[in-house]
């Protein structure tokens, strides 16, 4: 268990640089989880912490020691691949006890490891198979257990569930965090897809373009993202923009969809009339209720929780997670309300949050 | 050449260090694989005989000795003594390749040029200089099959003696898979070798290959080949291959030369025998090639004296008359072979040396020799006409023997 | 009718197919059984018009004759040593390069492999004399080594263009595993990717043995004492010499190329798959 | 990221193969390239010190008629042998290609040919040719083709043939596996496609295989040629280049100008002349499987 921390960490490639200075704290024990869409540089920062690509500049070190010109083994890390990377010419066991084989270790110790390793996996049938005789979710198991063999500070996870069907990757996921839990070792976990972000992190770091855009908790990543990049990255179906300008006047503000369309705003920030924004509300913040901004229904997706209802508002189309159950039909008016708590705005030029 | 001689003594030094006698080795190339050829049983006697000096035979093939001998001598590392084919030792000789013998030739007391058949021993000298010694001598006649006269109706003891007797028994023996006579023909030295004797029997020379004796000499293997006398496979048969189809009983008579005498003796079950090459009628001219092999020693070699002392012992009396028994004649006209083998056929190959005409010596004698192997070649595929095909020979050779003639 | 063949079958049934297919190679290696069944005959049958499909007379005379004329077990020893030691220098280079083209980044691994490549196309008999400079120069001339050293000019090239591929069919993530389970690069390499290619390193160290077992410009050019030289310059000498007669050339081939057979039938299934594989990506 | 250490082994993993090449065969390429402007004769051979003659070489081989005719046979022997031996290699494997019993075992024994060492290839083809009492001959005059022995090895008309065909069956098995792989890498989904578009065999073949095959075609093409411009050992012993250089090669003839008429300079000069055409058949090779790679 260890603090990982990454000062000013840029990465070029030849004269192309993929990371622009990145600064990350990542407390002892805690699950971190770098999130962003491919080619943000997420998973190139993971290879650094690891020692499988060098620093350009800046630090990283782990639990306070920079490990910059470090070779992966003395880093005391582990990592789990997203093609598990399992030596196919390797029984389970063998593939969970090969780092202690490298460092010379008795037949019982690399026996018991990979026993204990495959008994927290409930691998205990399958130490003696070899990885083409495993399904995909075993496979990832097995990867898990040469991390845990490992007995690593730091956990690295590569986008660990990418290859597995949509319903073992929702019970690895709590596997992974069960393990967590129990182990309280520091892990870094690199995902594209947001929901495993959220549902997993103790803190997430958003990236995007070989910048960091914001960290934070799941929730106040959600409910307070830093702009409108983290903002749509969050949440599926992700935030409706719309851009606008913000009429304040007295104590009711309002913003004006370009297209004429207006929506209520809370309060309007102070000198902002006229203020050309964006503004922002989850799916699941807009209602249907008399009264509302009137919208044209463009497309009609029932999820079965929920129905997905596209609408024209102004030049924009937004999208409802409407929970009421009714027959919408794609043509129909309905009238739209945001749910004021959770309106977003942000400024139009820089994305900023307002 | 200060560096060749540090390569030849670390070479020596190398050779020397594995052996751990007193003797000095002289490495000997030779191509006698026939295991009862006199030089086996001399090599273990001249051995026996002293403590100075080690022979060390190697036995290459005859086509690979000059391959070998050249590899030799582009690293500086040669042998101390090897066997050359006759016409080719002058061209090594012009090129430097070999060691000047004359000094030795004239101390010696066993090997005095005038004993030697003139031929042999002209082949060894290059501007005045003597660079080798006649080994053994041979020449060509003409093996026959007594059974397939008879069967077909022709006297077995009066064997063609005349081309147009020659070219009609073949005729009448060829047919049914069977030819009449099989010669060799093959681009390498055993061509020229063979067709020689035709050209000087027809009154052509080397000086003048497009005269039309030459023409004449030519068109008539070209004939045996066109009447079916003659396998077309002639161009691609080495000498030991034509006496093959004769001992298989597939060619009714064969141009060979004595050395194949053993093998028939032991292959052949029929009646067989020899006759002398033939005339041209009109010419009335008896010529044969001269064959055989000479003693040389490579230039750097690094034991002359051991090597030209095995000379010495190779060309006596009771060493050269064992050469016969593998079909070499003595070289040296002092020699008397006691009780010969096939007594016949020595007294024919005897008279056959007579009038045997040596090729060369020329130091450039590969390429007029590789010009003549492709107007026979060229003649008897049909790519050109006799003519043509000296001409053009003509005109590689002329230049050549203008510039240094025979 | 198979839908997912190129060919569909030309509309016929599989039976027919084999019986075509059988047809077909049995055609195709007819010269292989002449040269076995051409060992068996007499000298007079070998000649014999029409040539007899079978030996009548069936002998082993030619074998007997060759194994105690021609040496034929030390040609046989030599070509073994020769066709092994060159197959392990080849496979071990080769390995070790083909290994490191496909793991460095580099514009250097083109320039390599471009060099490679073109070296190993210069036909040996244009090389064979400055070869023999060399080897003289290094004071080899005479040993197996030489030849080792200069066959494996031949091997090395070949073996590298088609052990490339494999070794780059290794995913670097596996690699990047071992390093992280503590594998320093030549750990990785032995106990992670050479594992892993071992199939297509035996084929191709089982081609690399065929055409060192077979050469003969090199040991012909570097050999120069008969008790050293490998069967190919025995049999070449066998030919070109005086007595030379088919079937025992014919059974010296045979006695030669035997074990090479027998070694293909085994492996044929991993040469075949091995080669079938990916050998040219 | 490596060690400093982990990565200098990696380059000298690729140093050693690369730099033994450029040692064996590099400097005795150079080698030749001296020799190839040089008088050298018996006399001088074992020393440096040799006349220089520019090009005289070269221009003296240029002159030859026999050089003229041995490029010619080289042209034709490559040529013919790349292109039938990819013609019946990819009938060959085409055919196999079929699900069929035993289809791939009895491809597998193709390459029993490719086993055999050239040499031996070269004195069997020669025993099968044998104008009298040859197999070949046989054969062809049993089922009436011919009425009188074909002088293979003796027709100076023919004997090139004969020793085309001798390669093309010794090298064809090689090629045919190669070609397998690359109808093994077309997607069967293709032909599927093809199919149902109405795609007869001869048109999956002309639509689908061919297009998809042209990248492995044109490697094993270079890689053919490649191994045919080093024919040497079955043609030596088959033809030894005769009847008059008809059925000789470049190889043979650089071996030939060298140790038998000591010819070295004209021999070096033959031998540069087919390095640069090697070259540039090597480089083209290189630039196909570059491309593939990128593909």
């Amino acid at each position: 268990m260890a603090p990982v921390n990454i000062r000013d960490v840029r990465k070029a490639f030849g004269h192309v640089e993929v990371l622009h200075g990145v600064d990350i704290d990542i407390e002892d024990g805690e699950f971190v989880v770098l999130v962003g869409p491919s080619g943000c540089g997420k998973s190139t920062l993971l290879r650094m912490i690891a020692g499988l690509e060098s620093v350009t500049s800046g630090d990283i070190s782990i639990d306070g020691r920079t490990v910059n010109r470090l070779p992966p083994k003395a880093r005391d890390i582990a990592m789990v691949f997203q093609n598990y990377a399992l030596y196919p010419h390797m029984s389970v066991a063998e593939n969970m006890a090969f780092s202690l084989r490298l460092k010379g270790a008795s037949r019982e110790t690399m026996h018991e490891a990979a026993s204990g390793a495959a008994g927290i996996l409930g691998l205990g049938d399958l130490l003696a198979r070899y990885p083409r005789e495993l399904s995909g979710g075993q496979r990832q198991r097995v990867a898990m257990g040469r991390a845990i063999v490992r007995d690593p500070k730091v956990f690295l996870f590569d986008e660990p569930l990418s290859n597995l069907d949509a319903k073992l990757r929702v019970s690895m996921r709590s596997e992974i965090k069960a393990l967590h839990q129990r182990l309280r070792t520091t892990i870094v976990y690199v995902t594209h897809d947001q929901i495993e972000a959220m549902t997993m992190a103790d803190k997430i770091v958003v990236m995007h373009d070989g910048v960091v855009e914001q960290i934070g908790e799941p929730l106040e990543l959600y409910d307070r993202p830093a702009n409108l990049f983290v903002a749509g990255f969050l949440g599926s179906p992700s935030m409706n923009f719309l851009n606008g300008t913000i009429r304040a006047g007295g104590d009711r503000a309002e913003f004006e969809v370009d297209g004429g369309a207006r929506l209520p705003l809370p309060t309007a920030p102070a000198a902002s009339d006229g203020r050309p924004a964006v503004y922002g509300i989850r799916p699941e913040h807009l209602l249907s209720d008399a009264g509302g901004t009137d919208a044209e229904i463009v497309l009609v997706e029932p999820t079965g929780a929920e129905i997905h209802v596209v609408a024209r508002l102004g030049n924009d189309d937004v999208t409802a997670a409407l929970r009421e159950r009714r027959p919408y039909r794609a043509g129909e008016r309905i009238p739209l309300v945001p749910d004021l708590e959770h309106v977003h705005l942000f400024d139009r030029d820089s994305g900023r949050r307002l | 050449m200060l560096r060749r001689r540090l390569l030849c003594a670390s070479a020596l030094v190398a050779c020397l260090s594995a052996p751990a006698t007193a003797q000095t080795t002289v490495d000997l190339w030779h191509v006698f694989n026939i295991e009862t050829d006199m030089i086996h049983q001399a090599i273990k006697d001249y051995n026996a005989s002293q403590d100075e000096y080690r022979i060390e035979p190697r036995v290459l093939p005859f086509v690979q000795l000059q391959t070998e001998l050249i590899k030799a001598v582009a690293t500086g590392d040669v042998p101390d003594l090897i066997t050359v084919d006759n016409p080719v030792l002058v061209s090594l000789a012009a090129q430097g390749a070999l060691e000047d013998l004359t000094d030795l030739v004239s101390e010696s007391e066993n090997i005095d040029p005038e004993v030697y058949v003139e031929g042999p021993w002209r082949s060894n000298v290059w501007r005045d200089q003597i660079y080798g010694v006649p080994r053994d001598a041979n020449t060509i006649g003409v093996y026959y099959n007594k059974d397939m006269f008879r069967e077909a109706g022709l006297d077995p003891e009066s064997p063609p003696a005349t081309w147009d007797e020659l070219r009609d028994a073949a005729q009448t023996l060829a047919g049914d898979g069977v030819n009449g006579i099989a010669f060799s023909a093959i681009m390498s030295e055993e061509g020229p070798f063979q067709w020689l004797p035709f050209l000087y029997q027809a009154g052509g020379s080397l000086d003048n290959i497009n005269s039309p004796e030459a023409v004449e000499a030519l068109q008539f293997w070209v004939d045996l080949v066109e009447s079916g006398s003659a396998s077309p496979d002639v161009v691609n048969m080495r000498q030991y291959e034509a006496a093959n189809t004769f001992m298989a009983g597939n060619a009714a008579m064969a141009i060979s030369g004595p050395w194949e005498l053993p093998r028939i003796e032991q292959e052949a079950d029929f009646d067989w025998s020899l006759a002398l090459l033939p005339v041209k009628a009109d010419k009335n001219i008896r010529a044969s090639a001269l064959g055989g092999y000479n003693w040389a020693i490579p230039a750097g070699a690094e034991n002359v004296d051991g090597a030209f002392e095995f000379i010495e012992f190779m060309s006596r009396q009771d060493v050269l008359q064992n050469g016969w028994d593998t079909g070499r004649l003595p070289p040296r006209t002092d020699i008397t072979v006691p009780d010969p083998r096939w007594p016949e056929a020595f007294a024919t190959f005897n008279e056959q040396l007579q009038t045997a005409i040596p090729r060369g010596p020329h130091p450039r004698w590969p390429e007029i020799s590789k010009a003549l192997q492709i107007a026979i070649q060229e003649a008897l595929t049909g790519r050109k006409s006799a003519q043509d095909a000296l001409d053009s020979a003509a005109a590689t050779i002329n230049p050549i023997l203008q510039e240094t003639p025979l | 009718m198979s839908a997912t063949a190129p060919s569909e079958g030309f509309g016929l049934r599989g039976s027919t197919l084999t019986l075509i297919g059988i047809a077909l190679v049995g055609l195709y290696l007819f010269p292989v059984y002449w040269m076995y069944i051409s060992a068996f005959k007499t000298s007079s049958e070998i000649f014999a018009d029409p040539p007899t499909m079978f030996p009548e007379n069936g002998t082993l005379s030619s074998f007997v004759w060759i194994f105690t004329q021609e040496h034929v077990g030390r040609y046989l020893r030599n070509s073994l040593i020769i066709a092994v030691s060159t197959m392990a220098l080849t496979i071990v280079l080769g390995s070790l390069g083909a290994y490191a083209m496909s793991r460095i980044r580099s514009r250097a691994v083109d320039v390599a492999l471009v060099t490679v490549v073109v070296l190993q196309t210069f036909p040996e008999a244009l090389l064979a004399t400055p070869m023999f400079v060399i080897f003289r120069e290094l004071g080899l001339l005479n040993t197996h080594l030489a030849v080792v050293l200069a066959t494996t000019t031949k091997t090395l090239g070949f073996a590298l263009v088609f052990l490339r591929p494999i070794f780059a069919q290794v995913p670097f993530a596996l690699e990047e595993a071992a390093f992280i389970d503590g594998a320093s690069r030549l750990q990785s390499f032995r106990l992670v990717v050479f594992p892993m290619v071992r199939v297509g390193v035996l084929v191709v160290a089982a081609l690399t043995f065929v055409m060192a077992y077979g050469e003969f410009v090199y040991p012909l050019t570097l050999l120069t004492r008969a008790e050293l030289q490998p069967a190919p310059v025995g049999i070449y000498q066998f030919v070109g010499a005086e007595y030379a007669d088919w079937h025992r050339v014919m059974a010296f081939a045979s006695v030669f190329v035997t074990p090479v057979l027998l070694i293909f039938l085994l492996l044929q299934r991993r040469i075949v798959s091995g080669l079938t594989s990916g050998a040219l990506k | 990221m490596q060690t400093r250490r982990d990565a200098a082994i990696l380059w000298l993993f690729l140093i050693l193969p690369v730099g033994y090449m450029v040692a064996f065969v590099g400097y005795p390429v150079v080698y030749n390239l001296v020799m190839s402007v040089q008088d050298v004769t018996l006399g001088n051979l074992a020393t440096w010190d040799r006349p220089f003659v520019g090009l005289g070489n070269y221009v003296e081989l240029i002159a030859n008629e026999r050089f003229r005719l041995v490029v010619r046979n080289s042209v034709i022997f490559v040529t013919v042998n790349v292109v039938l031996q990819i013609a019946f290699g990819l009938a060959i494997a085409l055919y196999f290609e079929n699900r069929f019993p035993g289809a791939r075992y009895m491809r597998g024994l193709f390459l029993a040919a490719w086993m055999l060492p050239p040499l031996v290839i070269g004195a069997l083809w020669k025993w099968m040719y044998a104008a009298d009492y040859g197999l070949i001959n046989y054969v062809l005059e049993s089922i009436g083709l011919s009425d009188g022995p074909i002088y293979w090895l003796s027709n100076p008309d023919i004997v090139l043939a004969a020793v085309i065909a001798a390669n093309i069956w010794f090298g064809t098995p090689f090629i045919m596996l190669l070609l397998s792989a690359g109808i093994a890498n077309i997607p069967r989904e293709l032909y599927e496609a093809a199919s149902l578009d109405g795609a007869g065999a001869i048109q999956r073949f002309r639509f689908v295989t061919l297009p998809m095959l042209k990248a492995t075609l044109l490697a094993v093409a270079c890689l053919a040629t490649v191994y045919t411009m080093r024919a040497f050992d079955l043609i030596w012993a088959l033809s030894q280049g005769g009847p008059i250089d008809a059925s000789n090669v470049l190889p043979l003839y650089s071996y030939q100008l060298s140790f038998e008429q000591f010819r070295f300079g004209g021999g070096s000069a033959v031998a540069t002349f087919s390095f640069v055409v090697v070259f540039i058949v090597a480089l083209l090779y290189v630039r196909t499987i570059r491309h593939e790679k990128a593909m």
